[in-house]
C-alpha cells in the first residue's frame, strides 16, 4: 500500500528508532489516511448539503425520509470493519512491542521525585549531573546498536526514612523508541527495544509526578558495541572517583533531588537560591536572623524546618539526617561556597 | 386501593425464621464444618439466598412493577462486570523480579 | 391555571423564592448562573495555564502551574461539563419534552443543586488549604485524576478536593435518580418510548450512567480521603495496596463519565440538525438506541485509560476490542445527521452554526480516538498533547459547542427574549476558529512526543505552543462575546413569540417563556417528535 | 401546590402527577433507583475485598480469626428482626393501627442502636489491641497472643483491618442515618399522617432499612466466618 509511507512521511512523528517504531509508525499512516478519507466524507457532505440544501423561503417543503437500512447498515458495518482492522494491527504490534527479548542486555531504571537512574548488570550506576557550568545534565543511558535492550523499573523514595512522602508513579517514555511504561512503586515493571539507529534521543516521564514533573528529563544514547563495551568497564557516571570537595558537592546537589527546589543562578524556586548563599544574611519567618556560615547550612540540611526563611513555605524540604554522611554535607558546603 | 399489596402478615414471619434459620446454617458450616475450599462459596450462597428473600418479600419486589426487579438486578450485574475486569487484569498480569 | 403575564419567571418574587424553588426550569437557572461562574473560573485557570505554556521557560513556579492545571481539571470535569448539559437544559427542557409538570421529585432536584454549590464551595476552599506556595494559595497539585499514590500526601488540600468530588457526586446521582425516574414514569399521555426526543433519550441514557457509576468514584475518593486521613492503605503500595486498583476504579466512573459529557450534548445536536433543517430526522430509532447503547459499552472500555499503566495485557487487548465499539453507534450519530440534511431546509442560524461546529470538531475528535484506542499508538500518545488535544476536540469543542447551541435555540424559549443574532454568529466564529488553533497544534506536538501536564517544555516544542496559547485567548474573548449577547438578550432582546425556529417538540406549543406548571392542559401526543410533513 | 403542605393521607398528590397511585409508583421506582447508586458504593468496597482477599489469603484467614463471629452472629439477627419489624411497620401502616406501626417501628429503631453498641465494642476492642487500619496499625505482638506465637504474620496484615473498618464504617453511618429517618417516620405514623392509601415515606425509607440489612447479610461472613 503505496500510500502508508507517504502518511508517515508527513506525520510529525520524531525519527524512529527501533524497528517497533517503524510498524508503529505505519499503522499511524493507515490511520491518518482512513481518518482523513473519513472526515472528507462527513465534512464533504456536510459542506454541500448545506450549500444545496439551504433555505430558500419559509415554505420550503422537505423530503420525509425517516430511515434507510441499507444505508444504516453499510455505514455501521464499514466502520466497524476498519475499527476491527485497526484493533488488530494495532494488538500485533503491541504484542510484540511487549514481547521481552530472551537474552539481552539489562539495566535497572529506579525512578526518583525526580530523577533516573540506570544501573547495568556489572554495577555500573548513571544518574544525572552537572556540566561543568553548572547546567544540570540529565541522566543518560548507553545502549549498543542493535541489541536487545530490556528495562526492569520501579520507583523509590528519595528520603527512604520520611514516612509522609511516598515513591510516586512515574512512566518512561521514549517518544523515538515509541514505547512507554508505567512505573509503579512497589513492584517492577518491564519494557524492551531494540535500536537500529545511532544517536541520542530523549527520555520523557509522561505519568505526573509533581513539581519537577517536567525537569524528569533523561537521554538514551545509542552507540556502536566496541564504544559500549568500552565504556561500560569505566567508571559510574556522577559517582566517585578522585573529585574535589566541591565537585563531589556538586555531584549530591545533582543527585539527592536539591536541584528539585534549589537553583544555582539565582531563580526563585520552591527553596532558596545557593547563589551567593554562602555569607549572606538569612532573615527568617520567626522574625530572626542569621549569617549563613558552615553551621547554619549544616542545621539547615539536618533540621530544614527549624529556620525557615521569609518568604519561603514551611515543611517543603525532607531532613538529610541520616541520609548523608558528614563528608557529603562538608562536600556540599564546599559546592555552595563555590556558587557566586 | 388497587396496586397496594399487603402482604399477609404470616408470609413476613415465615420469611423472617427462615432468615433466622439460614444465619444459622451459615454459622455452622463456617465454623462447625470444614469444607474447605467451598467454605467460601457455601457462605456466599447462604448469603445471596437471604439477600434474595429480603429483597422478594421484606422490600416486596414480587408485588412491585417488574420494572423495579430489572432495576436493581442490572445494578449486581454492573458491580459484576466491575468485578471481573479487574480480576481479569490482575490474575493475567506477568510478575516481573529484579535481576540484580 | 396561568394567568396572563404570569410565566415562571415573575409569579414569584424575591431571592428567597429563587432558592428555594422546586420549578425545574428555576432550578435549571440557578444551575446555568452557578454553572456559568465556575467555568469561568475554570477558564481563567485555562488562560494561566495557556500563559505559563506561551513560551519555554517559567513565568509561574512550576508548583504553582501544577495546581492550575489540577483546579483547570477538577473545575472544569467536575463543576462544568458533567453537570453542564443535564442540571441546566436538561433540567429545564425535558420535562416540557416529555409533556410534564415538573421532575419526578423536584425536592430532590433542588437538593441536588445545594450539593452542586456545597461541592463547588469545598473545591475552590481547598485552593487555600494544605502548604501556601504563593501568598494564600496552597491546594491540591494532584490533577484531577488524583491518581494515588502521589495524591496520598497528608494534607488537608487533597482532602478537601477528594471531598468535593464526593459531594458534586451526589448531586450528579440526585440527578441522575431524578431523570430516570421521570422518563420511566412522566410522560404524557401517547409519549410512548418511541415518541420521546432524542435529547431526552440521550439525556435518559447518562441518568443510568450517572446513577451507576458516580458511586464508584464516590467510594473510591471516600478511601482516598480514607487514605489520606487515616492512612488506611489500599491504594498504597507502601502498605500493601494496589494503586493501579486505584485507577481502575477511578475510570469506572470517569470513562462513563467521559459519555455523561457527550451524550447529552449529541441529544442537542439531534435537536438542532432536525429543526433548522426543517426535516424530520434520520434514523430515529439507531440514534436512540445508538445512546443506550454507547451508555452500555462504555462501562466495559475503562481499561484503555490504563495500557501503559501496567495492567496485564490481556486485560489491554480486551479493551481495546471493546472500545473500538463504541466507535460504532457513534459514527451511526454522525451519518444519521448527515442524512437528516440531505434535501432539508438548511436555515444557518447561529445554534445550527454550533451543531455543524459541533459536527466538525467532533468528528476530528472521534477519529483521533480511533488513534488512542489502536494499542500499539496509544502507547506512544498516551499521556502526550495528543490525549489532551483529543479530549478536548470531544470534550470542550463536542460539549460545549454543544451547550452553547443549546442556550442560543431554547434562549427565547427561557427567557422569552430574543438575543442579536450578529454577535451570536461572531462568538462562534471566535470560539470556533479559536478552538482549532488551540487543540490542533496539541495533536502535532502530542505526535512529536510533547508530555501532557508538563509546566516547561523542551525548546522544540516552542512555536505549536505559541499558537496553541493564541488561539486559547480566541476562545476566552469569544465566550466573553457570548456572555455578552445573553446579557444583552435578556434586557434588551426583542420579545420571542412561542415558536421562532418552527420547531415541533411540545415545549414550542406554550408560551415564552413557560408558565409556572408548564401546560395548562397535559398535552396528548399522537405522533413522533420531528413531524416535519 | 401554593396552597402549601398537602393532606396527601385524604388524597392530594403533588401537582405532575396523574394520581396518588402515580405519585406511590414513581417515589418508589426512585428509591429503587437510587438504592442501585448504594449498591454499586458498596459494591466497590466488595470487589476491592474479594481482590484481596485473593491477592493476600493469608491477610484475611487472619484478619477474620480475631473477628468474634458470636459478636457478628448477634449483630445479623438484630438486623434480620429489625427488617422484619420494619416490614411489620409498613404492614400496619396499610391496615392503618397507627399504634403498632409506631411499635414496629421504634422497635427497628432500637434494634439499630443495639447494632450499634455491639459494634462499638467491637470496635473499641480492636482499637485497644491496636488492630487499625492502615499505618496506625500496631497491634502485632496482641496478635500473636490470639493466634499463637509460631505464626507467620503478613507485614500487610493491616489491610485486612483497613476493609473491616472502611466496610463496617460506611455500614455503620448508614445505619445511624436510618435509624434517623425511621424514628422520622415512626412519629409520622404516631401522629397518623400516614393510613393505606398513603405511606409512601415509610415504604421508601423501609426500602433503604432492608438495603442496609441485605449489605449486612453479606458483610457478615466475609468478615466474621471466612
Amino acid at each position: 500500500m503505496w500510500w502508508i509511507p507517504t502518511a508517515e512521511a508527513q506525520s510529525y512523528m520524531p525519527p524512529a528508532a527501533t524497528e517497533i517504531a517503524e510498524s508503529v509508525d505505519s499503522l499511524y499512516g493507515f490511520l491518518v489516511i482512513s481518518s482523513l478519507i473519513s472526515f472528507v466524507i462527513l465534512m464533504g457532505g456536510l459542506g454541500y448539503f448545506v450549500n444545496k440544501y439551504r433555505r430558500r423561503g419559509d415554505d420550503d417543503k422537505t423530503a420525509y425520509i425517516t430511515h434507510n437500512y441499507t444505508l444504516e447498515f453499510l455505514w455501521s458495518f464499514i466502520p466497524f470493519v476498519i475499527f476491527m482492522v485497526s484493533f488488530g494491527w494495532g494488538a500485533k504490534v503491541y504484542l510484540d512491542m511487549r514481547t521481552m527479548p530472551e537474552a539481552g542486555l539489562e539495566i535497572h531504571v529506579v525512578a526518583k521525585k525526580w530523577l533516573w537512574e540506570f544501573t547495568y548488570k556489572n554495577g555500573r550506576t548513571e544518574t544525572a549531573g552537572l556540566d561543568k557550568d553548572n547546567n544540570p545534565t540529565p541522566a543518560t543511558m548507553k545502549v549498543p546498536l542493535g541489541q536487545a535492550v530490556r528495562l526492569i523499573m520501579t520507583s523509590q523514595k528519595v528520603d527512604p526514612s520520611n514516612k509522609m512522602d511516598r515513591a510516586v508513579l512515574h512512566s518512561f517514555f521514549v517518544p523515538a523508541f515509541r514505547v512507554k511504561q508505567d512505573i509503579v512503586p512497589g513492584r517492577y515493571t518491564q519494557l524492551s527495544f531494540t535500536p537500529n539507529k545511532l544517536g541520542s534521543f530523549w527520555i520523557f516521564c509522561t505519568e505526573y509526578c509533581g513539581t519537577g514533573h517536567s525537569a524528569m528529563l533523561g537521554k538514551v544514547e545509542v552507540v556502536s558495541q566496541q564504544e559500549f563495551d568500552d565504556w561500560i568497564v569505566g567508571e559510574s557516571g556522577g559517582g566517585g572517583g578522585e573529585l574535589s570537595l566541591a565537585d563531589k558537592g556538586k555531584q549530591i546537589y545533582a543527585q539527592r533531588a536539591c536541584i528539585g527546589c534549589h537553583s544555582l543562578d539565582g531563580s526563585k524556586m520552591t527553596g532558596p537560591t545557593w547563589k551567593g548563599l554562602y555569607g549572606s544574611d538569612r532573615q527568617f519567618t520567626d522574625g530572626s536572623s542569621a549569617k549563613a556560615d558552615d553551621n547554619y547550612i549544616r542545621e539547615s540540611i539536618m533540621t530544614p524546618n527549624k529556620k525557615v526563611v521569609n518568604g519561603y513555605p514551611p515543611n517543603q524540604m525532607p531532613s538529610y539526617q541520616g541520609q548523608l554522611k558528614d563528608d557529603d554535607i562538608t562536600a556540599v558546603i564546599e559546592f555552595i561556597k563555590s556558587v557566586k | 386501593m388497587a396496586g397496594h399489596h399487603i402482604v399477609p402478615f404470616q408470609t413476613y414471619l415465615k420469611v423472617f425464621l427462615a432468615l433466622v434459620g439460614l444465619t444459622i446454617l451459615t454459622v455452622v458450616t463456617a465454623k462447625g464444618m470444614d469444607l474447605s475450599p467451598f467454605n467460601g462459596a457455601v457462605a456466599f450462597l447462604i448469603a445471596a439466598t437471604k439477600a434474595g428473600l429480603v429483597m422478594a418479600f421484606f422490600m416486596q419486589l414480587l408485588y412491585q412493577e417488574r420494572s423495579n426487579s430489572i432495576i436493581i438486578f442490572g445494578s449486581f450485574l454492573f458491580v459484576m462486570l466491575l468485578f471481573i475486569f479487574c480480576v481479569i487484569d490482575i490474575y493475567t498480569r506477568v510478575p516481573v523480579e529484579s535481576t540484580l | 391555571m396561568s394567568e396572563a403575564g404570569k410565566n415562571y419567571l415573575n409569579h414569584e418574587k424575591g431571592i428567597m423564592s429563587w432558592i428555594t424553588s422546586r420549578d425545574h426550569k428555576r432550578i435549571g437557572l440557578l444551575y446555568f448562573y452557578s454553572i456559568g461562574f465556575f467555568f469561568l473560573v475554570g477558564g481563567i485557570f485555562a488562560m494561566l495555564i495557556r500563559t505559563e505554556l506561551f513560551s519555554s521557560g517559567s513565568y509561574f513556579d512550576p508548583a504553582i502551574y501544577n495546581r492550575f492545571m489540577t483546579y483547570h481539571g477538577i473545575i472544569m470535569v467536575f463543576f462544568v461539563i458533567v453537570p453542564g448539559v443535564p442540571a441546566i437544559l436538561g433540567n429545564i427542557i425535558m420535562p416540557l419534552h416529555l409533556g410534564a409538570r415538573d421532575v419526578a421529585f423536584p425536592t430532590i432536584n433542588l437538593w441536588s443543586w445545594y450539593c452542586y454549590v456545597g461541592g463547588a464551595i469545598l473545591a475552590v476552599s481547598s485552593l487555600f488549604m494544605g502548604e501556601p506556595i504563593w501568598g494564600w494559595i496552597g491546594g491540591a497539585d494532584t490533577g484531577w485524576t488524583f491518581y494515588t499514590p502521589y495524591s496520598i500526601n497528608f494534607t488537608g488540600a487533597n482532602i478537601t478536593a477528594a471531598l468535593a468530588a464526593f459531594v458534586a457526586g451526589f448531586s450528579s446521582i440526585l440527578t441522575g435518580v431524578n431523570f430516570v425516574a421521570t422518563v420511566h414514569k412522566l410522560r404524557c399521555p401517547g409519549m410512548t418510548m418511541k415518541r420521546i426526543t432524542l435529547f431526552t433519550w440521550a439525556l435518559y441514557s447518562t441518568a443510568i450512567l450517572q446513577v451507576l457509576a458516580t458511586p464508584v468514584v464516590g467510594i473510591t475518593v471516600m478511601l482516598l480521603v480514607m487514605e489520606n486521613v487515616f492512612g488506611i492503605g489500599i491504594f498504597d503500595p507502601e502498605l500493601g495496596g494496589d494503586p493501579v486498583l486505584f485507577q481502575h476504579f477511578f475510570w469506572f466512573y470517569s470513562h462513563p463519565a467521559v459519555y455523561i459529557m457527550i451524550l447529552p450534548a449529541m441529544g442537542i445536536i439531534s435537536e438542532l440538525i432536525t429543526t433548522f433543517s426543517k426535516k424530520t430526522i434520520f434514523g430515529y430509532t439507531a440514534i436512540a438506541y445508538s445512546s443506550i447503547a454507547i451508555a452500555g459499552v462504555s462501562f466495559l472500555v475503562w481499561g484503555h485509560h490504563m495500557f501503559t499503566s501496567s495492567q496485564s495485557e490481556v486485560a489491554a487487548i480486551l479493551f481495546s476490542v471493546i472500545t473500538m465499539l463504541v466507535g460504532v453507534p457513534t459514527a451511526i450519530k454522525l451519518f444519521n445527521w448527515l442524512a437528516t440534511m440531505y434535501k432539508g431546509s438548511i436555515q444557518m442560524q447561529s445554534p445550527m452554526l454550533y451543531a455543524l461546529g459541533f459536527m466538525f470538531i467532533f468528528t476530528i475528535g472521534g477519529v483521533t480516538g480511533i488513534f488512542l484506542s489502536t494499542i500499539a499508538t496509544d502507547i506512544h500518545f498516551h499521556d502526550t498533547y495528543f490525549v489532551v488535544a483529543h479530549f478536548h476536540y470531544v470534550m470542550v469543542g463536542g460539549t460545549l459547542m454543544a451547550i452553547m447551541g443549546g442556550a442560543y435555540y431554547w434562549f427565547p424559549k427561557i427567557t422569552g427574549k430574543m438575543f442579536s443574532e450578529p454577535a451570536a454568529r461572531m462568538s462562534w466564529v471566535l470560539i470556533f476558529i479559536g478552538f482549532n488553533v488551540t487543540f490542533f497544534p496539541q495533536f502535532v506536538l502530542g505526535a512529536m512526543g510533547m508530555p501532557r501536564r508538563y509546566a516547561d517544555y523542551l525548546p522544540a516544542f516552542e512555536s505549536l505552543n505559541k499558537i496553541s496559547s493564541i488561539g486559547a485567548y480566541m476562545i476566552g474573548i469569544g465566550f466573553l462575546v457570548a456572555l455578552y449577547t445573553f446579557i444583552q438578550g435578556w434586557y434588551r432582546g426583542e420579545k420571542a413569540p412561542m415558536n421562532p425556529w418552527g420547531s415541533k417538540t411540545l415545549e414550542w406549543t406554550i408560551p415564552s417563556p413557560p408558565p409556572h406548571e408548564n401546560f395548562d392542559e397535559i398535552p396528548t401526543v399522537t405522533a413522533g417528535p420531528y413531524e416535519f410533513r | 401546590m401554593s396552597s402549601g403542605k398537602l393532606d396527601k393521607k385524604s388524597g392530594e398528590y403533588a401537582h405532575h402527577f396523574k394520581n396518588p397511585e402515580h405519585e406511590f409508583k414513581s417515589s418508589i421506582e426512585g428509591v429503587w433507583i437510587f438504592l442501585t447508586s448504594e449498591i454499586l458504593m458498596f459494591g466497590a468496597l466488595f470487589v476491592g475485598f474479594f481482590i484481596y482477599s485473593n491477592l493476600y489469603p493469608e491477610v484475611f484467614k487472619y484478619g477474620s480469626m480475631t473477628t468474634d463471629w458470636r459478636l457478628g452472629a448477634t449483630n445479623t439477627l438484630v438486623l434480620l428482626l429489625s427488617s422484619w419489624t420494619m416490614a411489620l411497620g409498613i404492614y400496619y401502616c396499610q391496615k392503618n393501627d397507627k399504634q403498632k406501626a409506631f411499635m414496629n417501628l421504634m422497635i427497628t429503631v432500637v434494634c439499630g442502636a443495639v447494632f450499634m453498641i455491639i459494634k462499638y465494642f467491637e470496635y473499641s476492642h480492636k482499637i485497644h489491641e491496636g488492630w487499625m487500619p492502615g499505618m496506625w496499625f500496631t497491634g502485632f505482638d496482641n496478635l500473636h497472643h490470639v493466634l499463637g506465637e509460631g505464626v507467620k504474620i503478613p507485614d500487610n496484615i493491616a489491610l485486612y483491618y483497613s476493609f473491616y473498618f472502611m466496610m463496617t464504617g460506611l455500614h455503620g453511618i448508614h445505619v445511624l442515618a436510618g435509624m434517623g429517618l425511621v424514628t422520622w417516620v415512626a412519629f409520622r405514623a404516631k401522629r397518623g399522617e400516614f393510613g393505606p392509601s398513603y405511606y409512601t415515606p415509610v415504604e421508601g425509607i423501609g426500602l433503604f432499612w432492608h438495603l442496609i440489612d441485605l449489605i449486612w447479610i453479606f458483610l457478615f461472613p466475609l468478615l466474621y466466618l471466612i
